[in-house]
């Protein structure tokens, strides 16, 4: 694959889709975890309401260049991940620029957003904001690892770190899925997922109660539009990542929806049931639940 | 030639004229006194050369007219003359030194001087028995005489003790000399061992042999000779150390030869238990006499071992013997008479050395002497012991005398360390014309026999290495100002890879360029020192002699000289930080530890040749050859600094001067991951009772990686922070290596290159900042980034760079790892890898944040950048990283291709823009201009609608409805990881930190309980001289 | 608590005990012996909890009467002592050493009556009031009304009204 | 003959050394060390006689060449003398230190000594 | 003033030692600004409807009110269909309710809070006292009328106002800002003088910069 200049609108477009899709889901989510509640809900346009509404705000502040560039690290991270993966299999116009990298460079470029938002929050002096990282970071170090180790099994199973290889290995019935061949990296990976998307039981690094509300503190108007865009994209792009490894990736868009829409409802399950384990709970937690699995996973492939 | 009968008859003579002078006379006695023993130095050496230029041979020389067995004979050799130079030279110095004391004890003093020198002359000379039995009771009389040259009131009470050792010494040999008479009919001594009828068991010639040895003081029945050491004039000390020591060794040695090998063992045993025994009480010494002491028991322990296994030295006996001994004696009688100008006694007054370099480079040049490190004799004499040994098969006492030689190193280092740091008494030391010029002449006959011995090594002089000799040359250039020796230092180091650059090897070259490029980057940053940092400069050239000699020495032993000489160079520089003293002498005795155990490792591979070829690595028997793989291994990766032999260097990187640290960290560290290269690329894969010993490493580098990367994230002193990450980064490097795949050291040389520009970039940053804010400590600093900005755009980048975030080249080696592992054969240690991997995150965002973001401290609001030469580097390696992370192939592709040829498999391939191995492809071009352009278009964006945004100040935020109440409280930072330690501290129990200080605690606790037993009273040393002399019969009998 | 008292009395020249429950009595101690008093409540009759300590502004006497209030957890008793204070020297001994909490109640007495404990931990520290510059406000002799309606605006047209006659009259048409 | 003196000899070494190690007062260590002096010098003359040998004159009646076989060799002599010689030079050396002993410390006993130690 | 914010001299690593204002150094002092529409119409009218869709409320119960504001968020009136929720920091909020009383001592922390609220942000009284002071109408330490001191939207009375009607007038507030009315911030940065004036003749002992960024 080369770079062609006609990919820069098919990736704006996939970019279009992805954000439009992401703002529903999130409102669709939301009211599913409202009705848990026996709420009624946000509107399924809140989110747009929202976005809108912080890019409107006239005034802001500013604490200095990396407070400034934080949500810009942030949301350049969650768009280069989504264009970095290819999204729809089969199509050209849909593998967006993943000619730049393989498999690794997905997995790495997670934390581009990571890193330059810690550092934007971490110049704003707010202590909470250094708390909610120093949460952040510890956790990840642990569920990062049974995902870690998933892909690594899933690229020995299918000898290759291509994540269209990987996902054209899967093709032909949800039986070739990496689900079925290989039930053990995707029970890893998941129960690393849940770690990964700052939902209950796995939150404690926003928590709203105690260090209101972590890294984004002191963030707001255009800087908080910015980062909510970024909350749209980026948990879809993380899961266009896991659907292509795990699930037999999509080779339309209903399909992309449906698949996108049950993954991410596994970590909603499991947190509108779950209180909220500390940040010492949550690392033994996935050094033994999740990191066995990972760990039988690489060694049977 | 003057007869040798004048070693005799013209310090007699003298001695008795001395007698005959009127009293007061004193200028003329001294004169005399001086005269004569110039002269009998000058008879020496011109019998020394006559004998070196082959014109004469070996000379009998008999007296009353008559052969043995009815006159006595001398007989002088080379040996011989060397002895005897030895003695007169020593004498003669220390008559020098001695002028004052001389000058008010009169005459009676120099005569009892020169019969003693006389009496040491005679037992280097005589070939009889009973003639040596005189000579040693001369020398005892004169002895009891000189220690009341002293000032020490205690002198007398130790005189008094050796006077009664000597009482049992002198019976013992007596009785053993009549009935070595009585079984042979002569007392002659080649008359005896002609004869034959003295056999192996004799008791006669046991006693006569254990009362020459207990001339020795051998361990442990020498309590009566460490008093004296302690007591008596350092003059005097000095010569009964160098002059005494060495007489009595002539006599050992010769006696030994008349029980035709059979009590060789016996004098090897004994050796082995003095140098292991006396070195380790040694340890918990402070008094400086003592501990001297202590160490010349040792060197003579040394020494028998050296005579005892003459059996197996062969020609190289008098090479090994002749280094051991002349370093023994112009160090020992060296560091007497450095003691004799220093005022108190403790090691630590020492200090007062401070006052002139010079007196530091002669105290430098002493204790490296002694130690053996190269260019002494004792390096050859080791080099060259330590292999006959191995192709012996006397591994026991080879590890035995390793360990032993470490113990001595710590001591003395440790002396060292004391010396060089901490606050100089002025007064504590007396300066007197004559004695600095003694103790200049033992510095220069040290660099002398330095180079002697370089010549006689089959090896090659070491002094002849240009690298050295620069190194060297800077010594001479100390008086120049910092601009000028750094330009120099620069220059020297850029021309010596200009010149070199054609005959490295692609492997090579990486390391060349690191060493010999980076170096001189590194070195820019020396630009802001003031004045003329002594030291400095030396110390920095020699270790970059030592890599530069490293990575193309051919012979083993061109590499270990390399490998010492880079080792002294680092721990002098090391040794310059505030407050580095312990973590100094911690490198060094890791350093040294792993340097012996790879001396091992070369002797096992040589079998015997003591010049052997590193490519001969490959041909090694396949017995030994995983036992050389393990030792090698193990002190290479002693210098790697991987996990269980880490310790030295948190400490050590952490307290070095803000420049050094990164040449240390960035530089230094590659030196063993070269030695492995070199290794596993000669050696292959080697498996040891069935386990692979590179799937040790495999484990070894993964848990490097994770307990260095949790280390670093407890860390509160950012330079410890970065230490410890070094492990991590090169227990990286290390599992690369062991993963035998050709990306795997692919994976590993690319750590080499961006761990040594990451990580002395942000050693050079932290460095600036903590030269700025005064503390190291990281939650004592915090909101730099307006003050310091382009020190942060460094940390910026260099953790981007390693933590393997795309578009900065960290994240090639993280590529390059994921491919590599994907032909592992081992997946366990991976999972190790992979905990580690994201933990390197905590640690890289504490750095930068507590550091740079968060809250300004009050006292660092009006604090500048770095200073200009130390941001100068930084934004080159800034630059370079930036080139690295687009153009990769520009340093890896061509050692892509070199690595062809030893793993032929899973090669990349370079087309165009994209980076293609067997299972993915990586566009690093792409990459950053995809990255970089969403991110200037989100950045255009935000500007746009942002546009209106207000500048505001460190305490606007919003704190509850309250405000901040001080930075200090505001700024999160200390225990940043408070929660983590909660959940995975328990891996960063200093377990191996407790393990070395448990040995160490053990070995100096041992030493303090076992020199309890001498307990001053001279009734019990003379127990413990019969006791001795029954005990080591019983053993020899029921040994033999 | 008859026996307690009579014990007391035998030790300390007590005033008259008033007994407002079965289980709480008030004495009066004059400030002199308060604290060899409340030791002995303490260590030896078991009164070891500081429930409260309070003051009351008898500005027709001049006094300020100080209450520390004492409860015996295991016997579910409590007693009152009170000492009586010139208003005009209104100073107290601390008494933050036998119960530290003390120094927060005598803080807010300082602040609100204007009562000095010296040596008391932060005693003169703003404790409610922020910025306070008239006589302390719990005194009788502070003009609340004066002082709001000269301090904080009011809005025209507000009215006060008795709420339970107002309530008759919205609600059941009484009162006209 | 010579068996006796040797096992005297050795008999006087044995109680010499005996009472170096036994009295920790230096005159009389002196006095014991002398006394073992003189069972080695007895010794030596003991050893140092040959049985059937002529005494060491060289003339006529041996033969220079075969003077090695017939006659007793005359250092063992020579031996005892400078050995007495040497050991009344120590004896004197001891005496003398123990003289400046006493002077400086005042007592004769060497187990005070032990300010040197460890 | 405490004696944190009091000035002081400083020595600094160097030995240097100069003074530290911590007012003037640690905090902004720029005064705020008028922020108009910067957008056409339309944009600011799709702006304005946002805004009314989207009331972020600071969670900052002020008096006894604050109890009437937690039902909202419950099932039985789910104030979120309103598009409205509640953040922990004033930085993300535009509504501020003053939940009841309002002390002189609260006061402080609700204008430094109100001030760093972004443009445009609005404020709700909740009860009589936050209209003429309530039954705390002769209290020494509580203010009477709080549109002196910040620049109200909306009053909701009563004693104390149950949730419902709370509800309404949320839906009221978003009459007024879908309208383009609710103008607070900029009336606050105009009348910037006289709201300060009239803050600081409570609050005696102002020890913070007249603007809270």
């Amino acid at each position: 694959m080369q770079f062609d200049w006609m990919q820069i609108p098919y990736s704006l477009l996939t970019l279009f889709i992805v954000l439009n899709y992401g703002m529903l889901l999130n409102a669709l989510i939301a009211k599913i975890a409202a009705r848990v509640g026996r709420r009624h809900g946000i509107p399924i346009w809140q989110n747009y309401a929202d976005l809108l509404k912080n890019y409107g705000i006239r005034s802001s502040i500013t604490h200095g260049v990396m407070f400034y560039l934080g949500p810009v690290f942030r949301l350049a991270g969650g768009v280069g991940l989504l264009l970095f993966v290819p999204t729809i299999f089969g199509s050209e116009m849909f593998s967006n620029l993943s000619f730049a990298g393989d498999l690794i460079l997905a997995l790495y470029f997670v934390f581009f957003g990571t890193l330059g938002m810690a550092l934007g929050a971490g110049e704003s002096g707010h202590p909470h904001a250094a708390i909610g990282v120093s949460r952040g970071l510890s956790q990840v170090t642990t569920a990062e690892l049974p995902f870690a180790l998933a892909v690594f099994a899933v690229a020995l199973q299918y000898q290759t770190l291509s994540v269209t290889d990987i996902v054209a290995a899967q093709q032909g019935g949800f039986l070739n899925w990496t689900l079925f061949t290989n039930p053990f990296a995707v029970a890893a990976a998941m129960l690393g997922f849940l770690g990964s998307m700052m939902r209950p039981p796995f939150d404690v690094v926003l928590a709203p109660q105690e260090i209101p509300i972590g890294p984004p503190t002191e963030y707001h108007s255009s800087y908080l539009a910015l980062m909510q865009t970024n909350r749209m994209i980026f948990p879809i792009a993380k899961i266009v990542v896991y659907m292509n490894l795990f699930f037999g990736g999509a080779a339309s868009w209903p399909v992309f929806f449906i698949k996108v829409f049950f993954i991410y409802m596994v970590s909603v399950l499991v947190g509108v049931v779950f209180p909220r384990f500390h940040v010492e709970q949550s690392v033994r937690w996935f050094l033994v639940w999740a990191v066995p699995f990972g760990i039988i996973a690489v060694l049977m492939v | 030639m003057v007869s040798a009968l004048s070693f005799i008859a013209l310090p007699l003579g003298t001695a008795f004229t001395l007698g005959l002078l009127p009293q007061g006379m004193q200028r003329v006695n001294y004169l005399l006194t001086l005269l004569a023993l110039a002269l009998l130095s000058l008879i020496a050496a011109s019998w020394l050369l006559a004998f070196a230029a082959g014109e004469i041979a070996t000379q009998q020389i008999f007296t009353a007219g008559t052969t043995p067995p009815f006159s006595i004979n001398l007989q002088i050799g080379m040996a011989e003359a060397a002895g005897l130079l030895l003695l007169n030279l020593t004498g003669l110095l220390s008559v020098i030194y001695l002028r004052d004391t001389l000058h008010q004890q009169g005459a009676r003093a120099m005569a009892v001087l020169l019969i003693f020198i006389m009496a040491l002359s005679g037992i280097v000379l005589t070939r009889d028995l009973f003639n040596l039995f005189v000579f040693i009771e001369l020398t005892t009389i004169a002895t009891g005489g000189l220690i009341l040259l002293s000032h020490d009131k205690r002198a007398l009470g130790a005189g008094f003790k050796y006077l009664v050792a000597t009482q049992i010494i002198s019976i013992t040999l007596l009785i053993g000399t009549i009935f070595l008479y009585h079984d042979s009919g002569t007392l002659n001594i080649d008359g005896m061992a002609a004869g034959g009828l003295i056999t192996g068991e004799s008791l006669a010639l046991f006693l006569v042999l254990i009362a020459l040895i207990l001339e020795l003081k051998p361990f442990p029945a020498n309590g009566w000779a460490l008093d004296i050491y302690e007591s008596a004039h350092p003059a005097f000390s000095a010569i009964l150390s160098a002059a005494a020591a060495t007489a009595a060794l002539f006599a050992v040695d010769r006696l030994l030869l008349v029980g035709s090998n059979s009590w060789l063992p016996l004098a090897t045993a004994v050796g082995v238990v003095s140098f292991v025994g006396a070195n380790l009480l040694a340890l918990v010494q402070r008094n400086d006499r003592r501990i001297l002491g202590y160490s010349s028991i040792a060197q003579m322990g040394l020494l028998l071992v050296v005579v005892g296994q003459r059996d197996i030295l062969g020609e190289s006996y008098l090479f090994i013997a002749g280094g051991i001994l002349l370093a023994h004696a112009i160090a020992k009688a060296g560091l007497f008479w450095l003691s004799g100008i220093i005022v108190a006694r403790d090691l630590s007054d020492w200090r007062a050395l401070q006052r002139n370099p010079l007196y530091i480079f002669a105290f430098a040049t002493f204790i490296a002497m002694l130690v053996g490190l190269p260019p002494f004799p004792g390096f050859y004499a080791k080099w060259d012991l330590v292999h006959l040994l191995a192709a012996h098969d006397r591994i026991a006492l080879l590890l035995a005398l390793l360990f032993a030689s470490l113990l001595e190193a710590l001591f003395l280092f440790r002396w060292f360390g004391y010396v060089i740091k901490g606050e100089a008494n002025p007064e504590g030391i007396i300066c007197a014309r004559n004695k600095l010029g003694v103790i200049a002449a033992a510095t220069v006959a040290a660099w002398g026999v330095a180079y002697l011995w370089g010549e006689m090594a089959l090896q090659g002089n070491l002094l002849y290495s240009i690298p050295l000799l620069a190194a060297l040359a800077f010594l001479l250039l100390e008086w120049l100002a910092v601009p000028y020796k750094n330009v120099l230092a620069i220059s020297v180091l850029l021309g010596w890879f200009v010149v070199n650059y054609a005959d490295y090897n692609p492997l090579q070259l990486i390391f060349a360029v690191i060493i010999l490029v980076g170096g001189p980057l590194i070195l820019l940053s020396s630009f802001y020192a003031r004045g003329r940092r002594i030291g400095f400069y030396p110390a920095t050239m020699l270790m970059f002699a030592g890599m530069a000699q490293l990575i193309v020495a051919k012979s083993s032993f061109d590499f270990f000289a390399a490998w010492e000489i880079l080792t002294i160079g680092s721990y002098y520089l090391i040794l310059r930080g505030k407050a580095s003293e312990p973590h100094a002498i911690s490198y060094i005795i890791f350093s040294l530890g792993g340097a012996f155990l790879m001396l091992t490792g070369f002797a096992l591979a040589a079998a015997g040749d003591l010049n052997f070829l590193l490519s001969n690595l490959s041909e090694v028997a396949p017995a030994v050859a995983p036992w050389v793989f393990l030792l090698l291994a193990i002190g290479f990766m002693t210098k790697t600094a991987a996990i269980g032999v880490h310790i030295w260097l948190p400490g050590a990187h952490a307290e070095a001067e803000s420049d050094v640290s990164p040449m240390l960290s960035g530089i230094l560290l590659k030196a063993g991951l070269f030695g492995l290269m070199v290794l596993m690329l000669e050696m292959g894969r080697q498996s040891l009772y069935g386990v692979d010993l590179t799937h040790v490493m495999l484990w070894i580098g993964a848990l490097s990686a994770l307990l260095g990367n949790l280390m670093a994230a407890f860390q509160e002193d950012a330079k410890r922070l970065l230490a410890y990450s070094s492990i991590a980064q090169l227990g990286y490097a290390l599992f690369g290596l062991a993963l035998m795949n050709h990306l795997g050291w692919l994976l590993a040389l690319m750590f080499v290159i961006n761990h040594f520009i990451y990580k002395s970039m942000l050693f050079l940053s932290v460095g600036g900042v903590a030269k700025r804010t005064g503390t190291r400590l990281m939650y004592r600093m915090g909101g730099l980034i307006t003050l310091m900005p382009l020190s942060f755009i460094a940390v910026l980048i260099g953790i981007i760079a390693v933590s393997g975030v795309p578009p900065l080249s960290g994240f090639g080696g993280r590529w390059i790892f994921y491919n590599a592992i994907m032909t592992a054969e081992y997946r366990l240690p991976l999972i190790i890898i992979f905990l580690a991997g994201p933990i390197a995150f905590l640690y890289l965002f504490r750095l930068i944040h507590t550091i740079f973001l968060g809250q300004l401290k009050d006292e660092h609001r009006q604090l500048r950048e770095a200073p200009f030469w130390m941001i100068l580097p930084q934004m080159i390696f800034v630059a370079c990283l930036m080139v690295f992370a687009l153009v990769p192939g520009l340093a890896l592709k061509r050692v892509d291709h070199y690595l062809l040829q030893y793993f032929p498999e899973g090669g990349l391939s370079w087309d165009g823009l994209t980076i293609t191995s067997h299972f993915g492809y990586w566009s690093p071009i792409s990459i950053m201009v995809i990255v970089g352009v969403i991110f200037m278009t989100l950045f255009a964006w935000l500007l746009f609608v942002n546009r209106r945004a207000q500048k505001v100040k460190q305490f606007n935020i919003v704190f509850a409805a309250e405000r901040p109440f001080r930075p200090e409280t505001t700024h999160f930072a200390w225990n940043f990881f408070a929660p983590y330690r909660k959940a995975l501290g328990f891996l960063t129990e200093p377990l191996v930190t407790r393990f070395w200080d448990a040995i160490g605690e053990a070995l100096h606790s041992l030493a303090e309980l076992l020199r309890r037993f001498y307990n001053g009273n001279g009734q019990t040393y003379s127990v413990h001289l019969l006791a001795f002399v029954v005990i080591t019969f019983l053993l020899a009998r029921g040994v033999s | 608590m008859q026996a307690l008292y009579h014990r007391l009395k035998a030790l300390f020249p007590l005033g008259e005990l008033t007994e407002q429950r079965e289980n709480l009595v008030f004495v009066t101690v004059d400030a002199a012996h308060l604290r060899s008093l409340l030791l002995q409540l303490r260590d030896i009759e078991g009164f070891t909890h500081l429930v409260l300590l309070t003051a009351v502004d008898w500005i027709e006497t001049g006094e300020f009467q100080l209450t520390y209030l004492l409860g015996n957890r295991a016997k579910r008793q409590d007693i009152g002592v009170r000492v009586m204070l010139s208003r005009e020297q209104a100073t107290m001994a601390t008494i933050h050493d036998l119960w530290p909490t003390a120094a927060t109640y005598q803080r807010e007495l300082r602040e609100m009556f204007g009562i000095d404990f010296p040596q008391s931990p932060g005693v003169n520290e703003e404790f409610i009031l922020e910025g306070w510059n008239d006589i302390p406000p719990y005194r009788r002799d502070f003009n609340t009304l004066d002082y709001a309606e000269a301090t904080y605006n009011d809005r025209p047209g507000r009215e006060s009204r008795d709420p339970a006659t107002y309530m008759r009259e919205k609600l059941y048409g009484e009162g006209h | 003959m010579a068996y006796i003196a040797l096992a005297t000899g050795f008999l006087l070494i044995l109680i010499g050394l005996y009472g170096a190690l036994t009295h920790s007062h230096i005159l009389r260590m002196i006095v014991a060390f002398t006394v073992a002096n003189t069972g080695v010098n007895l010794v030596l003359v003991g050893v140092g006689y040959m049985g059937g040998r002529t005494a060491p004159i060289l003339d006529k009646a041996v033969e220079v060449s075969a003077a090695a076989q017939r006659i007793i060799d005359p250092l063992p002599q020579a031996l005892v003398l400078t050995a007495i010689v040497i050991g009344l030079g120590v004896t004197a050396l001891m005496l003398t230190y123990a003289y400046r002993l006493y002077v400086t410390r005042g007592t004769l006993d060497i187990s005070r000594y032990t300010e040197l130690k460890w | 003033m405490k004696p944190e914010l009091e000035k002081r001299i400083v020595k600094g690593p160097d030995g240097f030692e100069f003074e530290v204002d911590p007012i003037r150094d640690y905090f902004c002092e720029t005064p705020p600004t008028v922020m108009t529409a910067a957008y056409s119409a339309i944009i600011e009218k799709l702006f304005n409807w946002a805004r009314a869709e989207s009331i972020w409320i600071l969670g900052f119960g002020t008096g006894c009110g604050a109890i009437e504001m937690r039902p909202l968020m419950t099932p039985r009136f789910d104030a979120y269909r309103y598009g409205v929720q509640w953040r922990p920091t004033p930085r993300q909020s535009n509504l501020f309710i003053i939940s009841g009383y309002l002390s002189v001592k609260t006061l402080k922390r609700v204008i430094r809070s109100y001030e760093q609220m972004q443009n445009p942000k609005y404020v709700v009284g909740l009860g009589s006292c936050t209209i003429n002071g309530g039954m705390y109408w002769d209290s020494y330490n509580t203010i009477k009328r709080l549109d002196d001191y910040l620049p109200v939207d909306l009053y909701i009375a009563g004693c104390m106002p149950r949730p419902e009607a709370l509800l309404a007038g949320i839906v009221e507030l978003k009459k007024i800002i879908r309208a383009g009315k609710a103008e607070g911030a900029n009336i606050y940065a105009e009348k910037f003088e006289w709201y300060k004036a009239n803050q600081k003749r409570v609050i005696h002992d102002w020890d913070m910069p007249d603007y809270n960024w």
